[in-house]
């Protein structure tokens, strides 16, 4: 490997988080395109089932993980139980946040239609979601955090899907709109 | 219009507050919504509130509340639109409301099925938990040089000093009616009279919630086994009895 | 490299601590020999000037570190100041100390309305707050540092914008406390 390719391993590997092009080239004090190309040279070298360590672009920055192969020899080693899983509320929650950055809990309890301090307490304790100033009339406002982004592999946060891919079709919404009238119409027997 | 002779049972154990349930409800295709009995929906839902241990009576009013949306959409269509009168919305726009809010959740609800699957496939990547050495976490005092601006500190201040408004909740006087008043309502009653009516509970000219409200209160002490009750007729009044000694 | 070796890297990318030879082959389920011939070639891969990271036998077993020609580099990257932008939460824990001190943990979480543990436990981390005593029930009070003052560069706690001229009712400190507690508690309820 290049020089340049071992000091970005070397940084990435000692780096808690993951860090920024720019950070890098300042650290080692190169250029942007040789930065390039050596993260191109890493990039073939730790892929998947080459190394055991595998470089991921996430959060704005790059950092290495472990590979997904070894995942059962890690839990093993270092006894830890499996993340828990997210539940129902936690994901929904997570999915306003993540599109309507920054909203209010008021703001996440009225789209779904119940109170919701409790997964969003959770959230905010297990580090993805945290506090991003507060309403006029005082309410905490949320935001997604950069584990966020680590956790669920983004480079950031316009890495998510458009959010118009979730929206009902017009068939749905057609389809909606009839059955909730003929609902009330039933209703009336 | 077909029959449906096997009740429809619904796996309450996968939806996630009321509107997921109502979109269910009323999407699903198999179910002819005048063979879904809201009373037993109320009922099995509230129960799986309780048996989760978070019977939250918010959650649960949250829930009535959305059921009433559909009961007084179905009143309200029952009336010729011009004989509203001080009714907020006209029906047309009562269902556009509630469809608006049952599609802006759908979308999210969808998104969060995303959010799982990301989830789970990202779950096998471990990152490096080596923390940086606590001497790093800090700026040496003699390297440090002005990096924040005073007035953040005074705008998170003012922040912190602004309240909400006082909220007007006159318009929501209809979900004031306690659960433990009308539970008490209807114990004084079964303590003074061998049988009475579910009119004689809610009173004369009760509204919509006290009934509602009333017939959850039923619900709750029949299950623990304090009244039984019957209706002879359809339609015909609710009888309500101490139960018999066994 | 073979998937031994690559499950041997990866355990030792995700372990903290250096990890025994016993404890690796628990943990693939392999037997010792053919860890050996992995841990062979792992220290030909990662040899120094190889690939920026080097195996190392220690005491406890085998680790990884940075390769020491890029310790400058290292040293720059995670040397630099650290000063990164103050969240919501850590801003609003920060002017509540810096107007109200000597100030507690309770009451900090009081006028916030949530829990404050961990934005004051990060601030006291870097060094914007310090522990000044305990109240008489035995919660830590804390106060700003001279830290806080350089990096806000205020030359003294006087110097802190004046809050008077926004919120005249706000004469003295007692009452900035005793109007601050009521919003919290508004806030919640």
């Amino acid at each position: 490997m290049n020089p340049i390719a071992r000091q970005v391993t070397a940084l990435l590997f000692s780096s808690p988080e993951p860090v920024s092009r720019a950070d890098l080239c300042e650290a080692i004090g190169c250029a942007e395109p040789r930065l390039d190309d050596a993260v191109e040279e890493l990039r073939a070298r730790f892929a998947p089932q080459e190394t055991g360590i595998v470089l991921r672009e996430v959060a704005g920055g790059l950092t290495f993980s472990s590979d997904p192969e070894a995942d059962d020899a890690v839990r093993r080693l270092l006894a830890k139980p499996r993340t828990p899983p997210l539940s129902q509320a936690q994901a929904e929650c997570l999915s306003i946040v993540g599109y309507l950055q920054p909203v209010s809990r008021p703001e996440i309890a009225r789209i779904r239609g119940v109170n919701s301090d409790s997964p969003v307490t959770t959230l905010e304790e297990r580090g993805l979601i945290e506090e991003r100033g507060r309403t006029q009339f005082g309410a905490i406002l949320y935001r997604t955090t950069p584990l966020f982004q680590k956790l669920f592999g983004l480079e950031s946060l316009k890495s998510l899907p458009d959010i118009k891919s979730f929206e009902p079709s017009a068939e749905d919404e057609q389809q909606l709109r009839d059955k909730l009238l003929k609902a009330g119409e039933q209703r009336v027997s | 219009m077909t029959t449906v002779e096997q009740p429809w049972t619904l796996d309450l154990e996968v939806f996630e507050g009321p509107f997921d349930l109502l979109v269910t409800l009323i999407l699903n295709e198999d179910v002819d919504l005048l063979e879904v009995h809201l009373a037993e929906i109320v009922l099995a839902y509230i129960e799986r509130l309780e048996a989760r241990g978070e019977l939250d009576l918010e959650a649960a009013t949250e829930f009535l509340i959305l059921i009433a949306a559909l009961l007084e959409l179905k009143s309200r269509l029952m009336l010729p639109s011009d004989d509203e009168e001080g009714l907020g919305l006209e029906p047309a726009e009562a269902a556009d409301e509630l469809l608006a809010r049952l599609l802006e959740y759908k979308k999210f609800r969808a998104a969060s099925e995303w959010m799982h699957a990301r989830f789970d496939a990202e779950r096998p990547y471990s990152y490096r938990a080596a923390p940086l050495p606590p001497e790093l976490r800090r700026v040496a005092f003699d390297a440090a040089e002005q990096a924040y601006e005073p007035a953040r500190l005074a705008d998170a201040m003012l922040g912190l000093l602004r309240t909400p408004p006082v909220v007007d909740t006159s318009h929501m006087t209809r979900i004031t009616v306690s659960l433990e008043r009308r539970l008490a309502v209807v114990r004084d009653l079964l303590a003074s009279r061998d049988s009475f009516t579910f009119d004689d509970a809610v009173g004369a000219d009760s509204d919509r919630m006290t009934q509602a409200v009333t017939l959850f209160a039923l619900l709750e002490l029949y299950k623990t086994g304090e009244l039984v009750w019957r209706q002879r007729e359809t339609f015909g009044p609710i009888e309500i009895m101490v139960p018999a000694e066994s």
